[in-house]
């Protein structure tokens, strides 16, 4: 989809300013919000471009106001309720209630994610890599041109590159395609690349001409220039 | 702060950004200040999944440990300073990222596939994530607020010279800047040049001077002493 | 500039929704903010241009929260401020002391609108065209391709059309250009042209075979495809 | 509301896309609240103007009243039904919009500069403005709410015809969709398809039947009767 997500070469947005010493969260909430994610996500009920797309469709004025962390919650909001886990009505009530966390009112259930399953489930070696033979149609010096796509669903092609040539400087393997699986259509499997565009043909004459960005790119997005 | 389970004296304040700082002494804002809605709507998130028992509060508290004391920007430090003292480490990890940093153990979620990069006098590179905030969680941790927001993940691909001088790094016009979009599951570690005067440095002593944000191409890592 | 503001293309906003029996002004605050941004405008500190650069700037999250009547009360500070009328921050103190309007502590200087000026300020013949002899660099049915620039000033190119081909559907005269007229940098009078731009070529496979797009582009924007 | 003066017992509601909506008479929202800051502040503004001497009140209320009561889509309503009764005159409107809407006093601020382009049962006009809200005021009057909308303003490039269906406007796959994109200083009336069985009707009760909508291209003109 086009959001506002989709932030690749705007303007407006004011100055780059790094916090000195910055602390890894800034609040409990964030923490927590960074942990019930990671700790759902361990139902496999939803896969990682599902996540993704959840965010995507927080209200775009809501998205652009507020940071990282309140997008993960309202990401994982929408998750919990499109999966049966939990209506945003009760989330509503309790909020409002102000009650505080009853921790020991349940055991845990098979399946939940315990202290002891934390290394493992951080030791993920396999995310998106697939191991299916699936031919690259283009190699390492290929020209190429990003496909001018604009789906509704969640999709990894950034508006900026839709259209441009590029070529190709490595291909990285075999990958599970966003697009489909965001929306529960399966894998897709297919090549991933590492695409250059230049920074003129990107942004034309306020590009450098020297410099160059390099988006990774899989298959289903590229045609042969 | 008050430790992990204290949620309860806490307050933030928030930029024009609308980005989370940490808390302050601000007058205006005392400690006791009432819960905000996000604080009380994450709480009765928490309490009503874990009365479900869909989530263990202890793993929560285990996620969280990890990655603000066990998973950080040192191991990305050691991986830089090993490869500016082993020429042949420096080969396999440019060659293969993926398989060179699982053999240190710098493996995992949000690193599974792993592309190391190097700076040279000629090339700078810089990483971003501009569809939302991709980052080599086990070489460097979570992600920083800036590297989430707006105005780096906007800017970075159409200005990035623009950005870098903002945050003072000068690039010369005949230095090529590449900038690496995180767009699928590639995560991108930057090799920074090993600053000169360096030499009688240990592999302990340099992996101190990489920094963060070195290792994501927005700084140099400077020598030690007193221009530091 | 590649702000919020351009929004063709989008997804994520919600239905269309039509308000029945809507009036003119749905607020108070709503007709004194259109009144005095025209009344204001007739100083001629700024051309119209530079009006829509000032709501341009307002903060991305701000300017998708907010109305239209809102983007111009915003534009309006920033123009008064810039060109030394008022201080923000001596509204701010003003809107915080809630003092009601004293409509005739002043009389109006010379050169404030009055209301018998008001027909003549409508009854404007003339606000972009002009009578300049440049030659056109386009005649109808020329193919024509939208020119990938990213200013970070003002701009009449949408972002959805830079880098696509189109043809001339028709020469509508010399106008002032906006690019320069916004910057305070001179009128450069050019043609516009209506430019077809078939719904394919815009969004690929996602626009309808038969449909077209007919965006007003300057000269300057264009060149032979 | 109470008349053009009366700031003082306004409120607003606003939807979930920010958007102003009529005072109700919604019990959460008595009429005597309290200004809200946007209020606040336009009679901030206009106090110090005032004081200044910059603006004149009396030409505020004169401006507002002339597109409250003068001017509005009735205008456009009535060059809509004259180009359906009269040919020379419909030939002349799309030939040259502006010096034909001058003729009958339509031409003015945001519509200096007409083109009035044609429905058929071929081909469907639709007018938006991406970039801000350009509309043709002495033709239609000020613009509504949802055409300054980022809904409208976001779609009726991408997917006009999902818009369109949204509205009750459903084309059939071989009509053509135009798109009248005003991103310059050119304003567009869109002349819609007479309706048939108003063959009996005048010019004036003609002008009664076309809304402003179907000027934008969001509608289609109806005739009257019983299924009005």
């Amino acid at each position: 989809m086009n959001g506002v997500h989709d932030l690749g070469g705007m303007h407006g947005f004011g100055p780059v300013v790094i916090e000195p010493d910055e602390p890894v969260f800034h609040a409990e909430w964030e923490r927590r919000t960074f942990a019930l994610t990671l700790a759902m996500g361990g139902w496999r009920r939803w896969n990682l471009d599902m996540s993704r797309h959840a965010r995507e469709q927080m209200p775009p004025a809501e998205y652009l106001a507020t940071g990282y962390y309140e997008h993960w919650l309202w990401g994982l909001e929408w998750l919990l309720e499109r999966h049966g886990f939990l209506a945003r009505a009760d989330l509503d009530r309790r909020a409002r209630g102000g009650a505080a966390p009853e921790r020991d009112s349940a055991s845990p259930l098979a399946g939940a994610l315990r202290p002891e399953g934390v290394p493992r489930l951080l030791r993920n070696r396999r995310a998106a890599r697939l191991d299916d033979p699936v031919p690259p149609k283009f190699k390492a010096g290929d020209a190429v041109v990003a496909r001018n796509v604009n789906p509704a669903g969640h999709t990894r092609i950034p508006r900026y590159v839709r259209g441009r040539r590029g070529s190709i400087d490595r291909d990285h393997g075999v990958f599970i395609f966003p697009d489909t699986h965001a929306a529960g259509l399966g894998r897709k499997p297919q090549h991933v690349y590492s695409v250059r565009f230049a920074a003129r043909e990107l942004w034309g004459p306020d590009g450098h001409a020297r410099d160059a960005v390099y988006v990774d790119l899989w298959d289903d997005y590229l045609d042969p220039a | 702060m008050t430790g992990p389970r204290g949620h309860d004296h806490e307050h933030e304040r928030r930029d024009e950004h609308g980005h989370s700082h940490p808390p302050t002494d601000d007058p205006a804002h005392p400690h006791n200040a009432p819960l905000s809605d996000v604080q009380l709507r994450v709480r009765a998130l928490e309490s009503l999944l874990t009365e479900k028992g869909l989530v263990d509060p202890a793993a929560l508290d285990e996620l969280i440990d990890t990655y603000e004391t066990k998973v950080g920007p040192r191991n990305g430090a050691r991986v830089v300073a090993k490869a500016w003292v082993d020429p042949e480490f420096k080969r396999r990890l440019l060659d293969d990222a993926t398989a060179t940093l699982a053999d240190l153990g710098y493996i995992g979620r949000q690193g599974e596939d792993m592309v190391v990069i190097e700076n040279t006098s000629r090339v700078h590179n810089l990483v971003v994530c501009t569809l939302c905030s991709c980052y080599p969680w086990p070489v460097l941790g979570l992600p920083p607020v800036w590297y989430k927001s707006a105005p780096y993940r906007a800017r970075a691909v159409l200005d990035p010279r623009g950005v870098l001088r903002e945050v003072g790094v000068d690039l010369p016009d005949d230095v090529e800047v590449r900038v690496w979009d995180s767009t699928a599951e590639l995560r991108y570690l930057v090799l920074p040049e090993r600053p000169p005067g360096t030499e009688g440095l240990t592999e302990e002593q340099l992996a101190e001077l990489v920094t963060r944000d070195a290792m994501i191409g927005v700084a140099r890592v400077k020598a030690p002493g007193p221009t530091r």
